[in-house]
């Protein structure tokens, strides 16, 4: 599978059927509390479309959403008067949802990587998400969890934001089909800075493990906080966690023994294909990619292949991503027809030497396919 | 409405009138946006700039009515239209229920308590999933619909909402004309006055809380079925700090400022977007130049540029109906014959004794002079009397009724008036207005015709329609003392009413008040002028150091060696060196 | 144990969030106006650390004067350009141009240093002492942790000497209770308030220091600041130094100590003592606060509010 | 002797250029309405004036107009001969004039001996000493926050804070005010020492007699206008300072 994603990509040119110049505007937020997984999406993108498929030439210009859905449904109607193919959507679920019915009217497809999984299920056909939603990397998140930690008593840590809500409920819901209750569960805002209390409250009901679902750096703050107290409890994150700008705050030895959920993990570099992107994603923004990044490189890079193969019209392009397949670097992307594209996900664990993480298990959502 | 007003206006019809015309979905979707925001803050003049009060929870007053009627459309499938009364009525219970603890408290309190209540509804918007979606907020809502008819986006919709701010405009006009737009100035400008000339300034304040609210609930109702989901992001500060912003470079008062000033603030950043990371650096740098270019907002800078044309003739003085006349009111006095007893009347300020037990008397028809050294207590006299300041000790009765402690608006309608030392008027109100303000229970255009007549009275009448921040010190007065007769009072307090005037007007003024008296009318007239006094009290007092030291005859106060020791004092004790 | 440990880890917040309070206090003595733009300052001064610290590798707490020194100088061009045009306005027009300055810093850094969270150098070193760790989890002190109380403390005695020993601190003081008179007997007043407003952001910026260490700094932290300082300023009694620093450590209490409290007393429990409930709670006591006692816990009654 | 009456004396004239302060055609106005006009003073280097008059005479506003919190509209006010009207408060009270302003306004969370210190530019020590041998009630109190002291203390507080940069001139605006005849005595009774002391002191006071008794010259204030001036002992027995407090 991955040895035909790099050979989709080394032989793009060989491939092109069709000439063809498409608009595939970038909104998304820049500013605001998301603005790091933001500049990841921006990054993906903008790697993806300065270098399209053989005969494809992409325009594009960037614009922020900040995090409000009135900011981004402007950027939306701006963009539709520049008559897109489609266009890159804002990671920030709220957002999503706002923006979908203006997706109908104006018949545009949506390429995201927002998780919420409310996005896919309001019956719109103009939304591809490229980032497996909540549901498939809790599950992932659970499992693992429960058959590589042996967890019984787990405490939950999650983020009061769309995020952390969305998640929350997804690993409520796979930990309850393994009949297993949370002994503590506790909703933490960004702005909480002192991890104490919570850590102090999790051992206090005897819990054996910590699943979390936190944004970056309140992720960070937590592995910091339990490092400090010596915890020793095993720590199975979210994806908040995969994204260098975050593990490069924390030493190597606090990351010992912590495990996260992702779609996807770049810097790990499992196959030439994706040292590629790597390599490409750090020449071009002196930064390591996340899965994030990644994820809407290979969605937006989907887009590009089938505008290539002659989808140059929204309709045909919609069409075409709602019905073809396509092996990107992270995995092979198909809609279970709600425009869910990504059915499978990965965890990384840190080995407490380095900072870049192996992935160390591989889960793909049967029942979405 | 002022031409600056119009002009202002004129420029955002012209670019809506661009923006229908142009017709992109994008420009009328921003419009409409803006519509909304003008449409919240137009409610948010009412507490921030016609009370004067810095609330911050205008933006959570909106999010709740956005939550109300996106739940509502979502649980049971109301339209905006059914959903109207839930939408405006529950911020507005929210603001009820807010009111009765934080709406006494001033300035930063009162913003800080706003401010912290909005983060409270925050947290719980966020808490409660199952009501509200939590963090994820609840798409899927539908448009707007009226009547079952569902309103396209585009010119439809832009058109909607744009009639909705019209609707809220007028109404907000409507609202504030005449007498409640005259009450509101006062009340901002000087809160005493607003006691003392019988405005209940707690209840204008709820008032104007109130409607804030329901103009926010309106507005955030339509916001919900524009953006067409509910998202905590609504009830957030930015949508606060936005409508601060739109407001203080509109301007505070006037529906045009928060028109234009919403255009303004929500079209900018859009205007500014190919500017991308710098969009927002841009704006900040914007905002500040304007807050230190135009401090009274847009509406400000523009009427110094468009000053008013004359202003409309007074009413005619042959068309006013007379007052009720004053006589007869002896009849009123208590059972000992006083129309004003004090008893007893004791009021400390911190450790200084300001007033000592002090016991006075005053018939109908008669004019006491009250008279002592600076900080004798000759003010708080008057403050205990009219409601502005609470006694420790001692009674106040009216005409036969105990007035003690009563708020000072409820003491202005029992029938007693006053003056204050430094004039107190409304810079920007015209003479007219600032008397007819003061006339209980009557319609304006009646009040402003029996103003004039009070005016004709004290010889103003030809400065009617002139604004009181230019007016001379002698005229300024007058028009306070017609203030002060338009609640037709039966005692009358007077302090200082000759400080400033020269002899000419002097004379006058003391003809004009010995006038009153014999109508029938109590008057108390504190002066340090003696000459002005003498000649018109019938009785005279003289308190020292909170205590009075003696009564009687002006000639026999004036002659009494307690009195003029306090006045010229003893000379000091001292030797001079040699 | 626990309790000792949440207790330390409080004193360590409350000292940081205390120099933020302050910066604040300082300022709104001096003005009577809210300088909202006091969070954004504190995350300014974070990555002005950061700055200093890629041109100068040594330990934050000889990058401490530098920066305080720099912002400092921040502070003098925020009176120019936000306060002393507006000073003869209502104070809600230094509202909204430190709201502008706010958007101005936190879109400038997002610019310059992008929205990735960062991390200043420790004050002195990244060591920590254990004590006792059998017992209860043992008591853990983190050298930044003691280096931000002791620095905090530090500063805060500084400006006490400054304020009660020194000519300049008495007439700084003397400027915010009577600005005519003190004007009157020769004190400069213009300079006195913008000495003021480089004081209280240099103190800003000193917490900015401190706070990015442990809890990072991103561009957009700056209305959480804002939001302690306003709260500590109100609980301690508006314009109360010692109330402000007072103010800030009860609310470290209840960021710190009040939601871990059922893990110290099992009987305790419920929604009130989450993370968010510990802030619904705090947020009613000050509105009763506010109520109740308008002056504050520390205020005197003559300073009246209403 | 002599006692003028909206005039100029010749004496007068010729003691102009040897004047301390010399102020001419001074007009305040608020708003729109004159609160002084034309007012002329001359005060010598030594003198004790007295400034009397009626409340809302206007001997609030020309204190501060001499010290700069108003602005005059016309007129100029020279301080050694120099024009000092277009400098900030705190220029000319570094030029050798001390403010003691009306209602006291001593710093109320300064303690008394800060109250002294913030006003000196010179020997803080030694000035403090000298206004506790002044004012011996105050040296008791010096630690003292000066919003618990009592109305004496403070107004005493308040001349002392004046004298601590050394003035040369001194404005005293109604140190009696809310004082009992006692305490009036021991304010107003330091006003010869004071002058003795080389400072010249322009006294604006109610308390007539009080005033008069302690200063050299006097000037009456009514509505803005100077309407006599002369030696105290002079207008102590005229009938201007009577009427222009109780009127006939």
């Amino acid at each position: 599978m991955k040895r035909i994603a790099a050979c989709l990509l080394l032989t793009a040119a060989a491939s092109a059927a069709h000439a063809a110049s498409v608009t595939l505007p970038v909104l998304v937020p820049l500013t605001g509390f998301l603005a790091v997984e933001g500049a990841s999406q921006r990054n993906g993108a903008i790697l993806a479309l300065s270098t399209p498929p053989a005969g494809v030439t992409a325009k594009y210009d960037v614009s922020d959403t900040g995090v409000s859905p009135e900011v981004a449904v402007n950027a939306l109607e701006r963009a539709a008067g520049d008559k897109p193919i489609a266009v890159v959507a804002p990671m920030l679920g709220t957002q999503m949802l706002a923006m979908l019915p203006v997706a109908m009217e104006q018949k545009i497809p949506l390429l995201t990587i927002s998780g919420t999984a409310a996005i896919t299920r309001q019956g719109n056909p103009y939304i591809f998400r490229f980032f497996p939603d909540d549901a498939t990397t809790k599950i992932a998140q659970v499992r693992f969890a429960l058959e590589n930690k042996g967890v019984k008593k787990p405490a939950v840590i999650y983020q009061t934001t769309a995020y952390g809500q969305s998640g929350h409920a997804e690993i409520v819901n796979a930990l309850k089909k393994a009949g297993i209750v949370p002994v503590y569960e506790e909703a933490l805002d960004v702005a909480v800075k002192d991890m104490a209390p919570v850590l102090a409250k999790a051992r206090a009901a005897g819990a054996d493990s910590l699943i979390v679902h936190l944004h970056g750096g309140p992720s960070a703050l937590l592995l910091k906080a339990a490092a400090a107290s010596g915890l020793g409890l095993p720590i199975i994150a979210g994806s908040g966690l995969s994204q260098p700008s975050t593990i490069n705050l924390l030493e190597p030895a606090e990351l010992a023994g912590v495990c996260a959920e992702t779609s996807s993990s770049p810097v790990s570099a499992e196959s030439p294909a994706m040292q590629g992107f790597l390599d490409a994603y750090r020449r071009k923004f002196n930064a390591d990619p996340d899965g994030f990044a990644l994820a809407q490189y290979d969605g937006t890079m989907m887009a590009l292949e089938a505008v290539a193969k002659g989808a140059t019209t929204p309709a045909a392009l919609t069409q075409a991503l709602s019905s073809g397949s396509y092996a990107g670097l992270a995995m092979t992307y198909k809609s279970n027809g709600r425009g869910d594209m990504a059915h499978s996900a990965v965890i990384i664990c840190y080995d407490g030497k380095s900072r870049i993480p192996k992935v160390v298990a591989h889960y793909t959502n049967a029942a979405a396919d | 409405m002022r031409r600056a007003d119009a002009m202002l206006l004129l420029c955002v019809a012209a670019y809506g009138a661009y923006a229908f015309a142009a017709g992109s979905s994008y420009t009328l979707r921003v419009f409409s946006v803006a519509g909304i925001y003008a449409l919240a803050a137009i409610g948010y003049q009412f507490i921030f700039g016609q009370a004067g009060a810095l609330s911050l929870s205008q933006g959570v007053f909106m999010g709740v009515g956005a939550y109300a009627s996106g739940i509502l459309a979502l649980r049971f499938g109301l339209g905006f239209d059914a959903a109207l009364p839930f939408s405006v009525g529950v911020p507005v219970l929210l603001a009820l229920a807010v009111a009765v603890p934080v709406l006494h408290l001033r300035t930063h309190y009162f913003a800080l308590a706003t401010l912290i209540i909005s983060q409270m509804v925050l947290l719980v918007a966020v808490e409660w999933q199952g009501l509200t979606g939590g963090a994820n907020g609840i798409g899927g809502i539908g448009g707007i619909t009226i009547l079952g008819m569902p309103i396209r986006a585009g010119w439809p919709l832009a058109a909607t909402v744009w009639v909705c701010v019209a609707l809220g405009a007028a109404l907000s006009a409507w609202l504030m004309r005449g007498r409640a737009g005259h009450a509101y100035a006062v009340l901002r400008e000087h809160p005493a006055v607003a006691g003392a000339i019988g405005l209940d300034g707690g209840r204008m304040r709820l008032a104007a809380f109130v409607l804030s609210a329901a103009f926010a609930g309106f507005a955030g109702s339509l916001y919900v079925h524009v953006i067409r989901v509910i998202s905590p992001d609504v009830l957030g500060f930015p949508v606060m700090v936005t409508l601060l912003t739109i407001v203080m470079i509109g301007g505070r008062l006037g529906v045009a400022g928060a028109v234009a000033g919403a255009v303004l603030v929500i079209e900018l950043p859009e205007w500014f977007r190919p500017l991308r990371e710098y969009t927002l650096l841009v704006y900040g740098a914007i905002l500040l130049l304007v807050v230190v270019a135009a401090p009274g907002g847009l509406v400000g800078a523009l009427r110094l540029l468009l000053p008013d044309r004359a202003p409309p003739a007074p009413p005619a003085l042959a068309a006013s109906p007379a007052l009720a006349e004053l006589s007869g009111l002896a009849a009123l006095s208590g059972a000992s014959g006083l129309l004003l007893e004090i008893d007893g009347l004791a009021r400390h300020f911190g450790g200084v004794r300001a007033l000592g037990g002090v016991s006075l008397g005053l018939r109908a028809g008669e004019v006491l002079g009250l008279i002592g050294p600076n900080g004798s207590g000759k003010t708080t006299l008057v403050n205990c009397v009219t409601g502005l300041v609470a006694p420790d000790a001692g009674r106040v009765r009216f005409a036969g009724a105990d007035i003690t402690g009563l708020r000072a608006d409820r003491v202005a309608h029992a029938g007693i008036a006053r003056t204050f030392q430094t004039v107190a008027l409304v810079d920007d109100m015209t003479v007219l207005d600032s008397v007819a303000i003061a006339r209980p229970r009557t319609d304006f255009a009646t009040a402003r015709a029996q103003a004039m007549t009070l005016l004709d009275r004290l010889g103003v009448a030809d400065i009617a329609q002139r604004r009181c921040g230019g007016l001379a010190y002698g005229l300024r007065r007058r028009v306070e003392i017609a203030r002060a007769l338009a609640l037709q009072p039966r005692l009358l307090l007077l302090d200082e009413p000759a400080a400033g005037l020269n002899e000419t007007e002097q004379a006058d003024l003391s003809r004009r008040l010995r006038g009153l008296a014999a109508d029938g009318a109590a008057l108390l007239v504190i002066e340090h002028n003696m000459a002005f006094l003498a000649p018109l009290a019938d009785r005279m007092a003289c308190l020292d150091a909170g205590v009075l030291i003696a009564q009687g005859t002006p000639a026999e106060v004036q002659g009494d060696a307690r009195v003029i020791e306090a006045y010229l004092g003893r000379p000091a004790a001292v030797s001079r060196p040699a | 144990m626990l309790a000792l440990q949440l207790l330390f880890n409080a004193l360590a917040l409350g000292a940081a969030y205390a120099l933020v309070a302050l910066g604040f206090v300082l300022i709104l003595n001096a003005t009577g106006a809210v300088n909202f733009a006091q969070g954004d300052l504190v995350m300014a001064g974070g990555y002005g650390g950061l700055v200093l610290a890629r041109m100068l590798p040594v330990p934050g707490v000889v990058l401490l004067p530098l920066l305080m020194a720099g912002m400092a100088a921040l502070g003098l061009m925020v009176a120019l350009v936000a306060y002393f045009p507006l000073r003869r306005r209502p104070p809600e027009a230094v509202f909204i141009s430190t709201i502008a300055i706010g958007i101005i810093l936190q879109n400038g850094t997002n610019i310059l240093f992008g929205p990735e969270l960062a991390r200043t150098p420790a004050l002195l070193g990244d060591g920590e002492f254990r004590w006792l760790d059998g017992v209860g989890g043992g008591l853990v002190v983190s050298a930044q942790s003691v280096a931000i109380i002791v620095v905090a403390a530090l500063l805060i005695a500084g400006l006490h000497l400054l304020f009660s020993r020194t000519q300049f601190g008495r007439r700084l003081r003397a400027t915010a209770q009577d600005r005519e008179v003190a004007s009157a007997i020769g004190i400069p007043v213009d300079a006195m308030v913008a000495a003021t407003f480089a004081v209280g952001v240099a103190l800003a910026g000193a917490a900015g220091l401190l706070l990015a260490r442990g809890f990072f700094v991103t561009p957009n932290d700056g209305g959480n600041y804002m939001l302690k300082a306003y709260i500590a300023v109100t609980i301690g009694g508006w314009g109360s130094i010692p109330g402000a620093v007072a103010g800030a450590a009860l609310i470290a209490l209840f960021e710190v100590v009040f939601p871990a409290l059922p893990a110290l007393v099992p009987a305790l429990g419920g929604p009130a003592f989450s993370q968010n409930g510990a802030t619904i709670v705090l947020d009613a006591l000050i509105l009763v606060i506010l109520v109740a006692r308008p002056q504050g816990l520390f205020g005197e009654a003559s300073k009246a509010r209403a | 002797m002599e006692i003028v009456l909206d005039g100029l004396p010749l004496a007068r004239r010729l003691t102009r250029a040897s004047a301390l302060l010399d102020i001419t055609g001074l007009e305040v106005r608020y708003g729109g309405i004159a609160a002084l006009r034309g007012v002329a003073i001359s005060i010598l280097p030594g003198q004790g004036v007295a400034l009397l008059g009626a409340n809302g005479a206007g001997k609030s506003t020309l204190m501060k107009a001499i010290i700069g919190l108003v602005r005059a509209a016309a007129g100029e006010i020279r301080f050694d001969a120099v024009p000092i009207g277009s400098l900030r408060p705190d220029r000319r009270a570094r030029r050798g004039i001390g403010y003691c302003p009306e209602g006291r306004r001593v710093f109320p969370g300064l303690t008394v001996a800060e109250n002294l210190a913030v006003a000196c530019w010179g020997d803080v020590a030694r000035k403090t000493d000298e206004m506790f041998a002044l004012f011996p009630a105050l040296a008791a109190r010096r630690a003292s926050p000066a919003w618990q002291l009592s109305g004496g203390q403070q107004q005493m507080l308040a001349v002392g804070r004046s004298l601590m940069n050394a003035p040369r001139l001194l404005l005293l605006d109604e140190p009696s005010l809310g004082l009992s005849p006692l305490l009036t005595d021991e304010v107003i009774g330091r006003v010869p020492e004071i002058v003795a002391g080389g400072t010249s002191v322009l006294l604006a006071e109610q308390n007539a007699a009080k005033a008069l008794s302690v200063c050299d010259v006097a000037y009456v204030l009514k509505t803005g206008v100077v309407t006599a001036h002369g030696p105290a002992a002079a207008l102590a027995a005229s009938d201007d300072v009577r009427a222009a407090f109780l009127g006939g």
